[in-house]
């Protein structure tokens, strides 16, 4: 065991994957940095990523595999399909997953439909890695959380991982899965580190996490919403309310028997989720529980969402746009006094 | 580059296949057995064959809406076309596509598509994949005067060469997209000087002459595998048909299109080309087989079997 | 009163629209059809919209209210979004819906945001109409429903008829309205008749309407569905079983309150549609009434959801996919079993 | 077209307030008081006002994530900039929009825009308003040379040349995207080149001459305004900050970027230019109260209240 940070622990997966496959490569805006720049020193790697994610790689795989591009995403994302589809296993980098729209027609029409237009003969080995998140004062246009948008993609597969351990496993899966896979990074999760294990390890896809057990209610929470529910759930366990919390980790597939059975011995459920006020990854979990767990359903579920908005830039304003903590707590506590 | 008779052969034979394919499916599609959209490259087929002729099945081809005519030219079975066009369980796509999506991946057709300008970014991707393994492979992009309008066609340009990649962006000019034509909608002078400005080779051929798009195709080919990076051709074109089945054409008069037809016939054109070089009665054997094959074609598609419903959900994901 | 179909009924709607504000243009593909063609009788609308909804306007309006365009939708969809900050109601068209990710940024990151980024000092009055739907053999990328998605996009509104006389009052309402609003026409439906009043009229956004009234279920259904939903309410009234038909007309704004006074009235929910087997509208609806009328739900809330694959191609795939009346039919009585 | 002195003075002045805006944003965003990023404009001034001093409040521009020295030229309120950047209830967006998102309507500005080509196809828009209107106003669009690589830059080029519309897009090429050369990522020849292939006037001009910019815009906008259509400058320039503030610049050396400060100053070589016709006192005034105005905005923000919690869902729409 070692301790890595969440950015470290997604570098370690692509540098696990590009080490033991070398159809593994990189594609993206500043993954190196320092192209066509001026610095005579041409081993200098200016930036790694916008939040130094793939810091080092372009030192160890160099220019064939590390692949920084133009300002041009739809070209990313369509040239990473075309090569998947072709025999590379392409990891491509949205950098903020709010661009996702000017380029998702290569996803959505394009690689997530490949196979199943092709009648099944298309493999699509893709990984769009990106970011995610409010929290940090980026405002509306680099704070978004699109993954309820991913989620009901089909053809394509979403992960959102809330710690080192798991993104560290889950990419590496993703990465050698065979279908194509839209990889969300939380940016307020970057720094937090936990304990992960020193070599390579995957993580299934489909399958939910439990940081937290419990017998009061569950708690479905993803990314730093998973986070903010262990605080809240250790919390409450002080004033004696036992929850239960998982993180689904992998919003497709979705871990739906996990989430059941947790709903089925608990009988409550709160869902937490950045991704939107509507037809959002929360009404989908609710409308999982309402239509399969109904009868174990003793009380409203809960949905702990956003505001309808676009995420604001202040401060004050954001921490109220937030599904935080305090919003959290007030729903369990709601849900088990029902 | 001299073509050897059983060269001219092969590519007559291959427009024959088109035209008669496309002919074909015109007088199907009035009885109104076949569901969606169909797009006809009845008049474009010496882009398809002149470009396709230099290509093995290593090398990748990513197409349009009006597919057709490249997939033939690529390799792809023309009665699994038939029976993907009439949406049967054993078409090339299993039914689950249709005429806009037809694609053969073992053949390096890497699909029809319903996106104008989805191809080029796609074909990009080829292109990486073949630069990175170093075979000498190539990609070919075909997209339309209207497609060449598209930032995702001119971001795969650019890509194309920034990466120094081994690709080729065919503009199949027909002058019209949908009913709009590219005297209006190309806002440039000409979609091959706009594309030169880019940064790599472009040249403008007549698209209804198999030759000098062969040529031209083979320059550019030919310096793509040889690591040469990428290149344009503008192949100017007409289409026979409306922009799809129903469409009433009114771009346009009849008597234009007769005009047009009479003039700019590729399949024509290339008789009077060999003319002297190829027997004319074999020409005729092999317009005459092409329409048998698809005649077979059409009597196989209507007979078989349609996709069993149970199939509706599977070969979304390889595993989920 | 009269006789409209469905792209009748749009059709008028521009017309009243263009008739009574000089301020609104059309801008679109072949909207007319035929700049730059060869016909030399230049009088000629060579398309009018590829469905041929708007046939005429052309001849009407002209060059500079209805503007044709290249084939170039996030110039098409921010160019009209930029009219409309600076003083213009444009209705730009998408044709079909299936292409909003080569053109998405210009609503999600764009027109939906400037409101709220700019602190409440813009004013996007901006309407995109564009097709969906499956069932006329269009596949993959010519079929889908994403109104979900724009639903989950904070700042715009979103309408999807079931009929011309809903079609042509909503339609001059959104164009009308001073906020960005994603006009949905199911192609299924362009060919449908219904009474309609002869003169202009607007249905506000917002308010559900109830084309059946019942008391054993509630059936929440949009567009298509919604007249699916109809003819099994018909049938299944012989049954016995007495069906309300809740059609939202609008899924943002969503009439709330409509909904869940029906399913309080009822007890039972069934909702069909066409956007998504995950984190669709449906589940959106249904997270709805697990969250604030469970206490009158009697039974499982029924999905009746598409798949979570693309549309195919070929008939009888196409019609399994379609959630259609036969499995409204039995989700109802699975329901009012239950 | 000769300026008189009070135009050198305006034109000085909007400058100087953008360098000390800037300036002093990088003092105060080593205290990390500023939530979010922030990217300068520093280096780049003589682009923004030989722009600007050309139009009018009823005249549009669309900007980037590098937007405060388009908003400062284009006439938005200095402290009403510095308090949204602060977050502050009474910012130009109440704090809602943050740096990146600074507009104001009124004066014709858009807004800075944090999707990059996000600008041009919004500009093309606001020119369609204005050919619309008649009344002979402009749009412009300000894109980097990273955002020349965009679709949407692209597309909004073709349209605007169809369509004929009052705009003129300016690339600032400061030669460099994030951490990323011009160079290197447009694959073109010259940015000016490859648009003019789109069929427009295209010019490139040095952007950090205000004089050459200034020119050049007068050209093109004057064009517009009577109906010539749209036009292009590629202009030149290099920012003197890393990309964000953040950026440890390591794409260049230390030495580099005092060599290129020294020689590329919009400033000096403004004060150079105007010597003899401007007495260089004023023009220290004009310096310093331009410091003392950026003072007195940071401090009205940093003692400005910040917004009510309770506004979180509030101007999402107009009605709802
Ligand atoms: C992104 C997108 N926009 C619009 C359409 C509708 N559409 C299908 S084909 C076509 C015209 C294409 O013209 P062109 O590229 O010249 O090809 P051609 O049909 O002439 O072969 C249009 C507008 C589409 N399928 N995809
Ligand atoms: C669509 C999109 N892609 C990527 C980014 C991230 N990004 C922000 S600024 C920038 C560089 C822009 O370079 P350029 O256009 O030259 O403008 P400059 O920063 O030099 O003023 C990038 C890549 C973005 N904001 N939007
Ligand atoms: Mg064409
Ligand atoms: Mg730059």
């Amino acid at each position: 065991m070692t301790t890595m940070s969440f950015r470290e622990g997604i570098r370690a997966a692509l540098a696990d994957a590009m080490r033991s496959d070398s159809d593994v490569v990189l594609i993206g805006e500043d993954l190196r940095g320092g192209k066509g720049g001026t610095n005579p020193d041409t081993s200098v790697e200016a930036f790694g990523g916008v939040f130094g994610v793939t810091q080092g790689l372009w030192t160890e795989f160099g220019d064939d595999r590390v692949i920084d591009t133009p300002i041009t995403e739809s070209a990313i994302v369509g040239m990473a399909a075309g090569a998947a589809v072709t025999g590379l296993r392409p990891v491509a980098e949205l950098m903020f997953m709010d661009f996702f729209g000017v380029a998702y027609d290569m996803i959505y029409n394009q690689a997530a439909k490949f196979r199943y237009m092709f009648g099944g003969k298309a493999r699509t080995p893709l990984v769009v890695r990106g970011i995610i998140g409010a929290g940090v004062g980026a405002a509306a246009q680099h704070s978004n959380s699109p993954y309820n948008i991913f989620t009901s993609t089909a053809g394509v597969k979403v992960v959102v991982p809330s710690n080192a351990y798991d993104a560290r496993g889950l990419l590496l899966e993703a990465i050698r899965d065979d279908d194509p896979v839209l990889f969300c990074e939380h940016k307020a999760l970057y720094d937090l580190k936990v304990d992960v294990p020193e070599s390579s390890y995957t993580l299934p896809l489909g399958v939910a996490a439990y940081p937290r057990e419990g017998t009061d209610v569950t708690v479905v929470a993803l990314a730093k919403a998973a986070v903010d529910a262990i605080k809240v759930a250790d919390e409450l366990k002080e004033e004696g309310i036992s929850v239960e919390v998982v993180d689904p980790r992998t919003t497709s597939p979705l871990d739906e028997d996990g989430i059941l059975e947790s709903v089925a011995s608990t009988g409550r459920l709160v869902v937490v989720d950045e991704s939107a006020a509507r037809c959002g990854f929360a009404h989908d979990v609710a409308a999982l529980a309402a239509s399969q767990a109904f009868d174990s359903l003793k009380a409203p579920i809960q949905l702990v969402v956003p505001p309808h908005s676009p995420v604001p830039f202040s401060t004050p304003l954001e921490q109220a746009w937030l599904p935080g903590p305090e919003k959290i707590a007030a729903a369990i506590r709601a849900v088990v006094e029902a | 580059m001299e073509l050897s008779t059983e060269q001219l052969l092969s590519a007559f034979r291959k427009m024959s296949e088109i035209r008669a394919f496309e002919d074909r499916l015109h007088e199907e599609n009035t009885g109104g057995d076949i569901p969606g959209f169909i797009h006809l490259y009845a008049g474009e087929e010496a882009i398809a064959v002149g470009v396709c002729e230099h290509l093995t099945a290593a090398d990748s081809i990513a197409s349009t809406h009006r597919g057709h005519g490249h997939c033939i030219a690529k390799g792809c079975d023309i009665t699994g076309m038939m029976l993907e066009i009439f949406g049967r369980k054993e078409g090339l796509c299993h039914g689950k596509g249709g005429s806009m999506h037809i694609a053969d991946l073992a053949q390096g057709m890497l699909g029809a598509n319903g996106i104008v300008g989805g191809g080029p970014p796609l074909t990009v991707g080829a292109a990486l994949t073949a630069k990175y393994k170093g075979e000498g492979n190539v990609a070919v992009s075909f997209t339309g005067d209207g497609g060449s309008n598209q930032g995702l066609t001119f971001e795969a340009m650019n890509m194309a060469v920034v990466l120094q990649l081994p690709v080729l962006f065919v503009f199949e000019n027909n002058g019209m997209g949908e009913a709009t034509g590219s005297e209006f909608a190309v806002g440039a002078n000409s979609i091959a000087e706009r594309a030169g400005g880019f940064g790599l080779p472009a040249v403008s051929v007549d698209g209804s002459d198999f030759f000098a798009v062969h040529e031209a195709a083979g320059e550019a080919i030919e310096r793509a595998r040889s690591g040469g990076g990428p290149s344009v051709i503008e192949a100017t074109c007409n289409r026979f048909y409306g922009h799809f089945e129903g469409d009433q054409t009114l771009y346009r008069t009849p008597e234009q299109l007769e005009e047009m037809k009479a003039r700019t016939d590729p399949l024509t054109k290339f008789r009077e080309r060999v003319d002297g070089r190829v027997d004319g009665a074999e020409l005729d054997a092999i317009v005459e087989a092409s329409r048998q094959l698809v005649d077979e074609a059409v009597a196989t598609a209507r007979a078989a079997a349609l996709p069993d419903p149970s199939d509706v959900d599977t070969d979304v994901y390889v595993s989920y």
